[in-house]
């Protein structure tokens, strides 16, 4: 806890370095996956081709993906860049199916009834689908955002700092509190981003707790079902 | 106003079409029911015309315009769709579901929200539930709210499939009747799917009745398949009890009402008070009936615990199948006739009722084959 | 290999121009291990006392890693160790003692980064090279003082080093040519003969271990490093690697007159401050100790 | 890339591509294989009756977060090296997939069905292996699949610091500059990732009851989609 | 067999109950209907007799011990149960699924798959769609294997809930003519749920209205509750048709056969052969009416295709309801009859049969009330 106390800045530095490479390749992955998902959705052929690419890019081992970029991407090795767009790969792959699975998580009869009152496609998809979709699209980026917590410190193996830095670091130096306060802070931000993405949740679908409070109950475990499993 | 023309619909993975070669013209305001058993193509038929199903082949027009010609969501924004899910939009309160086809139509917000809240009246419903989200809301206060926002854009034409079958009877047949009603004021183009017979003759003006394998079998008023059935299919799901739904299309206005006696809560309560004739009617204050004092039980009977329960009732103006049920319900043998305020106005018999019917049937035989007995 | 992207430099050197000069503050980065830490928190130290800013980029990783952010300018000057550096530039060299590298340094490095300057100053005594450490009780136990001596028994033990000890010249290859000994069995451990070494040597469930002779831990337990009568572990001497297109001819006077003073005992000591039960900060040793040199 | 690939010493003696492969996928079974004794009972458990579901569905989630590479490095720290310490981080790894999936599996299972079940006269444990197990399986089995996938492709992380794998060849492709063993390495990971998941799909098809596949009566309008498998939806995390 | 005595259950979360105070006597071999509006408790009373739902208070004792003493799983498999969404197992085939209960109490599979297949006879299904599994069925075989389930072990008594309502109506009534025909030869104990008063009243020996609020509104024999209802409640849901409901309960043993003229294919095909009287029936070779031919037009009706289309049909045996309907849906005012193979075998005409009504209810009122008029 001393050490804690006396290298606050380093933590911190580390800690936010963290949050920004576990972060914005959530977003930037939900901002592809969403179209591709929908595309996937709407061209048989091609969806298939989609998912099962998404499935096999996620194959690759990360530590590999990281070493690959650079010489790829044409980045510094040591650019953040390296592991924003390889965690973002990995957000695509998995936001790809859990997208499409909100979407179909969409009751059919409300989409024909959009439909028949004259929604265009474009339109219904924003009015309708998308934010019908949100439960399960929330429930898929949850997993998501906290397997990312742990995705992002690989990257301290190849010197990229991150909370995984203060890992090496307790292993050379034979530290294991280094290392136990590192596993800590990584479950600490997982727990606040998780909470964030609950409280957005919340914000975003008012109508789901309309549900809750009062008429019929929706079939839960579905959802659940949907979703647990990622 | 729409008129299929050899339309046929045949989706890619069956062998056998789901609409056969249909031809078929709507009227303009009036209400046309497709009924027929499960799977008929009744649903497909109807999505084609705001194009929700493309026809294999075969034209439809509506009002005189090639449907495949105009932009499906431009079509589709001139036609109100109720379904049976009622297809509300969860994420969105009553008054905005109300709303969503005046706004898509650029209608501003406020209007629109004004527009729908009068709306709500107009289905019967207490604005107050404007705010509050469908699933906070009953079966049968969901198909409203899909009534009401198939009516806001104030379409001419209305598409109702299967619109009350998820509801219980009770509820079902207060929103037939609420249909009716609006329709009397409306005046819209409906076309109303159902498998139910008895809603079909309530409900339509026509009735284009569907057998398996998209097939047309009978398109006529409900009057002429209840009396006429083409063919066994139709006959078979008309079903058994079609003499006596066909009696609901003869007016009972010609059967003669006999003045009864009746007793007001005070002479039931006075044994002084004598029964005339075999029974009389015991009513409330306000002249309802409440149920039969037999002349052979006046000393016994003198409140309303202990009167035979009394059958169904008579109000004026409805079709002879109500008169008849009322007399043939009726312990006494005679049918109580109300009036709009649920007031005694008196009693039919049964034997009346039945010289009517015979009447009208030698009437309608004479028209049709010149022949008669 | 992998067509042209085994090149990566070429890629590298066109994204990334060579000279960083114009951010004033030189980055003195370092690999992932403590003393690398410690090392390049002394030349920081040591160039901003003498005004000169510099600030560190600690942990970067292995060589191949460190190596090419110096190229692609991330950082400007990482303290390296000669020998292991050689073979990194020239996978062939054969050079052994210390003033063999570093004459052979020179080539190599012009030869790895052909478009840049990059180079090595002066090299300080300190020296940490790799060295197969025994226990007291196995080195009694098979009378071990030297590899020769473990040649002999080679059969019936198992070494424990990094992944890599497989492939180095200096590793198993190393040993087979030089000592004819192909160990019985070899136990692959990434921590840089830190403590997870340790403790498999002291469980013996390896016999002997690669371990830097700089780690204090030799000594703590009375570990006994085995003699390399025929250099198989080449000369590692603590040498500051630089980009000198980066690095004014004031920083590397401050940098070599680093390497003039520190010693081997110098890395044992500090690696004891930052691995042993103080725990202390690299940077703080690094402080500590300059102004114990009268550096800073 | 292919020279090594090639090569016949990749292929022969210690430290050959088999031999990794084997590895491989023996830690991965060992791992998923603890897992699955702590994760299957507690999971039908709660799947079955919903208690305690909040707390083990949500403190599974957050486990999800715990990073690997940290753990195994804190238990070799710990417990010295060996195969177990490394093994136990997997084991923390795999937990999740495989409680979600046997979870959500078990409560997917339609209620009417587990209704007529206890109707019938069918017994708690019955319900449980006679109805819900064949009926959830293919979202259980999903889960299984997510957590061998994660594991199949964390190994190669816990080779970083002593087990062997086809880990092993990325930490030896980087550090002795050899791309053609990186790539290679990366790819046999990859291509093993795709043929477990492959033979995990076929066992799964084979399996699952005839009457839960075919769906084929349905009319098209009344169709709804099933649950996707969760299958590759988790991947890996190495 | 089963007696609720004081029988309430409220549910944690409401606050008033589901079912109330609820006292009630299942007769042996019979089947008693549970019938009321949504919501009512039917499904919660019934579930109570199998213990899948616990009183709060009152006792349930079938055939004369305390079912709250008796295993839950033994007491169930003591019961069959089918429900309205089939609840079939869908992982297994339709003969395991009907073997499950067997299969529970331990008979080996080949015996039970055995006993599986006969049962697939019993309710008029093809052996062969016992390989199928559940998601390769139309609703109606869906439930017509749940109702095979249930009768498996044989059990003595049966629960239905909702059985039949997801089917369609012609489906329907099929499937509740096939239960009656399996009630005869088997006089199980059967407690059935509805919420469809037509279905009550069809199949129910004893039907028990429930109102809102899980009160027992009346409990009588489906001829009392369509007759007299107890009060506006029962009444309301018995609705407007119950006059002619009720002559479903009248035998129409009584009504007078008359003959009646008929043409052959051959007589009809030849104009030269009169018809006497205004209307002849024509049959085919089977004696099968066909339609009706008016003496007015005998000239120009020569082939089926030209005949008037005929009413219902009254089967001899059926009540007075069938027999009124085919007079008064038939043009020629005639009922045709018909026997078992379907032959025309004499007309009804509606004066008499009114008449034999009229009768009816006389002497019913002077058994009750010692009144006539
Ligand atoms: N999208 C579709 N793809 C394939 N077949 C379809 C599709 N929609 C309907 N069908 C088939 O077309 C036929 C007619 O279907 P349709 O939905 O029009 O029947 P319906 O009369 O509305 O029946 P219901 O009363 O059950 O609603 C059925 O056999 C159905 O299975
Ligand atoms: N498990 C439950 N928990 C809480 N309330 C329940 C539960 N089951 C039923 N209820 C409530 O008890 C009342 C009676 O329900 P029940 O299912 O017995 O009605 P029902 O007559 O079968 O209705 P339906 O015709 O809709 O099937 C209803 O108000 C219902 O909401
Ligand atoms: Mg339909
Ligand atoms: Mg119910």
């Amino acid at each position: 806890m001393d050490w804690f106390w006396s290298n606050t800045e380093m933590i911190s530095r580390l800690t936010a370095l963290h949050l920004f490479q576990a972060v914005v390749p959530l977003l930037l992955g939900l901002l592809i996956a969403v179209p591709l998902a929908q595309f996937a959705r709407l061209h048989r052929f091609a969806g298939g081709a989609i998912l099962g690419s998404s499935a096999i890019l996620y194959t690759i081992p990360s530590l590999a993906l990281f070493v690959l970029l650079p010489v790829i991407l044409g980045t510094r090795v040591l650019d953040i860049t390296n592991v924003v767009v390889a965690l973002t790969i990995y957000a695509v792959a998995l936001l790809v199916r859990s997208t499409v699975d909100a979407l179909n998580s969409v009751d059919d009869d409300v989409r024909q009834a959009a439909t028949a009152m004259g929604y265009r496609p474009l339109r219904r998809f924003f009015a309708v689908d998308l934010p019908l979709s949100l439960p399960v699209l929330f429930a898929g980026l949850r997993v998501i955002s906290v397997s990312n917590m742990s995705l992002v410190s690989v990257g301290a193996l190849l010197g990229i700092d991150s909370l995984g830095r203060l890992f090496m670091d307790g292993l050379y130096r034979n530290f294991p509190t280094e290392i136990v306060i590192g596993i800590a802070l990584i479950l600490l931000l997982a727990l606040v981003l998780d909470l964030v993405l609950v409280l957005a949740q919340r914000l975003l679908t008012p109508w789901s707790r309309a549900v809750k409070r009062g008429g019929p109950k929706l079939p839960l475990n579905t959802v659940e079902a949907r979703t647990a499993a990622g | 106003m729409i008129r299929f023309r050899g339309v046929t619909k045949s989706y890619g993975d069956t062998e056998s079409a789901a609409v056969e070669n249909l031809s078929l013209d709507i009227a303009r305001g009036a209400i046309t029911v497709f009924v027929g058993p499960s799977g008929c193509g009744k649903t497909t038929s109807l999505r084609m015309i705001n194009r929700m199903v493309e026809p294999t082949s075969g034209t439809i027009h509506v009002d005189g315009k090639d449907a495949a010609g105009i932009t499906p969501s431009a079509l589709r924004r001139s036609m109100g769709y109720v379904m049976q899910s009622s297809g509300l939009l969860p994420h969105r309160s009553v008054l905005d579901n109300i709303a969503t086809v005046p706004r898509l139509n650029g209608v501003p917000r406020k209007q629109a929200r004004e527009r729908a809240a009068e709306l709500l009246d107009v289905v019967g419903l207490d604005p107050a539930m404007g705010k509050r989200y469908p699933a906070q809301l009953s079966g049968g206060q969901q198909q409203r709210v899909g009534v009401a926002r198939a009516l806001a854009a104030d379409p001419p034409v209305l598409l109702m499939d299967e619109p009350f079958s998820a509801v219980d009877p009770v509820v079902r047949s207060e929103l037939q009747q609420e249909l009716l009603r609006l329709q009397r004021d409306l005046a819209k183009t409906i076309v109303f799917v159902t498998h139910d017979i008895d809603e079909a003759t309530i409900l339509g003006d026509k009735v284009a009745v569907f057998a398996v394998g998209g097939r047309l079998a009978q398109y006529d008023s409900p009057e002429g398949i209840l009396r006429a059935p083409v063919d066994d299919f139709v006959a078979g799901f008309v079903g058994r009890d079609r003499g006596f739904r066909h009696l609901g299309f003869q007016p009972g206005a010609g059967v003669p009402v006999h003045p009864v006696q009746t007793l007001d809560p005070a002479e039931l309560a006075d044994p002084a008070v004598p029964v005339q004739g075999g029974w009389a009617l015991a009513v409330d204050d306000g002249g309802r009936p409440l149920g039969w004092v037999p002349a052979s039980s006046r000393e016994t009977v003198t409140s309303p615990g202990q009167l035979v329960p009394g059958g169904s009732l008579h109000r004026r103006g409805e079709s002879l199948r109500s008169a008849l049920d009322a007399a043939l319900s009726s312990p006494s043998g005679l049918g109580v006739v109300v009036d709009d305020n649920g007031a005694a106005a008196g009693i039919v018999r049964a034997g009346e009722i039945f010289e009517l019917i015979e009447a009208a049937r030698l009437r309608r035989g004479k028209a049709l084959h010149g022949s008669a007995v | 290999a992998c067509g042209a992207n085994s090149d990566p430099q070429s890629v590298e050197s066109s994204s990334a121009p060579t000279g960083v000069e114009d951010s004033a503050t030189l980055v003195v980065g370092s690999a992932d291990f403590p003393e690398s830490q410690i090392i390049a928190e002394i030349y920081a130290g040591a160039l901003n006392a003498e005004g000169i800013q510099a600030s560190t980029q600690p942990g970067i990783g292995s060589r191949e890693i460190y190596y090419r952010a110096l190229e692609d300018g991330s950082v400007q000057v990482i303290p390296d160790y000669t020998g292991n550096l050689l073979l990194f530039a020239d996978t062939e060299a054969t050079a052994q003692s210390a003033e063999e590298i570093m004459d052979a340094l020179p080539d190599a490095l012009k030869e790895e980064s052909p478009d840049m300057n990059i180079a090595v100053l002066d090299p300080a005594k300190a020296e940490s090279k790799d060295a197969l450490v025994v226990t007291q009780a196995t080195a009694e136990k098979y009378s071990l003082t030297s590899l020769e001596d473990l040649a002999k028994v080679c059969g019936e033990i198992t070494i424990g080093a990094p992944t890599t000890f497989q492939e180095r010249a200096y590793g198993l290859p190393g040993l087979k040519e030089k000592y004819g000994c192909e160990p019985a069995g070899f136990e692959a451990i990434n921590d840089g003969g830190g403590e997870a070494t340790l403790q498999a040597l002291l469980t013996d469930k390896v016999q002997a271990a690669d371990i830097y002779t700089t780690t204090p831990s030799i000594e703590e337990n009375s570990l006994v490093v085995l003699e390399d009568p025929k250099n198989n572990f080449i000369a590692q001497q603590v040498v500051p690697l630089v980009n000198l297109d980066a690095v004014s001819s004031e920083a590397q006077d401050v940098l070599n007159s680093i390497s003039a003073v520190l010693t081997t005992e110098d890395l044992i000591s500090l690696n004891q401050a930052v691995s042993g039960d103080q725990k202390q900060d690299p940077k703080d040793a690094a402080k500590a100790w300059l102004e114990e040199k009268g550096l800073a | 890339m292919f020279e090594w690939l090639t090569a016949e010493s990749s292929w022969t003696g210690t430290g050959s591509i088999p031999q990794r492969i084997l590895e491989h996928l023996g830690y991965t079974a060992l791992a998923v294989g603890i897992a699955a004794l702590i994760a299957v009972p507690l999971g039908l458990y709660i799947g079955h009756t919903g208690r305690g579901r909040v707390v083990v569905v949500s403190g599974a989630g957050i486990l999800r977060a715990l990073p690997t590479l940290g753990l195994v490095f804190l238990f070799v720290l710990l417990a010295g090296i060996g195969l177990m310490p490394p093994i136990w981080a997997l084991v923390l790894l795999a937990i999740p997939p495989l409680l979600a999936g046997v979870y959500a599996g078990i409560s997917s299972v339609d209620r009417t069905v587990v209704d007529a079940a206890r109707a019938m006269g069918m017994n708690e444990l019955q319900i449980l292996f006679r109805v819900e197990l064949p009926n959830g399986f293919k979202v259980l089995f999903g889960g299984f699949r997510a957590a061998v996938l994660q594991v199949l492709a964390t190994v190669s992380v816990v080779a970083f610091i002593s087990l062997g794998g086809l880990g092993v060849y990325l930490i030896e492709g980087t550090q002795l500059r050899d791309n053609g063993r990186l790539f290679g390495g990366a790819l046999l990971i990859a291509l093993l990732a795709l043929a477990v998941d492959l033979v995990l799909a076929a066992v799964q098809r084979l399996a699952l009851s005839p009457g839960l596949r075919s769906r084929t009566r349905k009319p098209a309008n009344h169709r709804r989609r099933q649950p996707s498998p969760a299958g590759l939806a988790e991947g890996t995390t190495a």
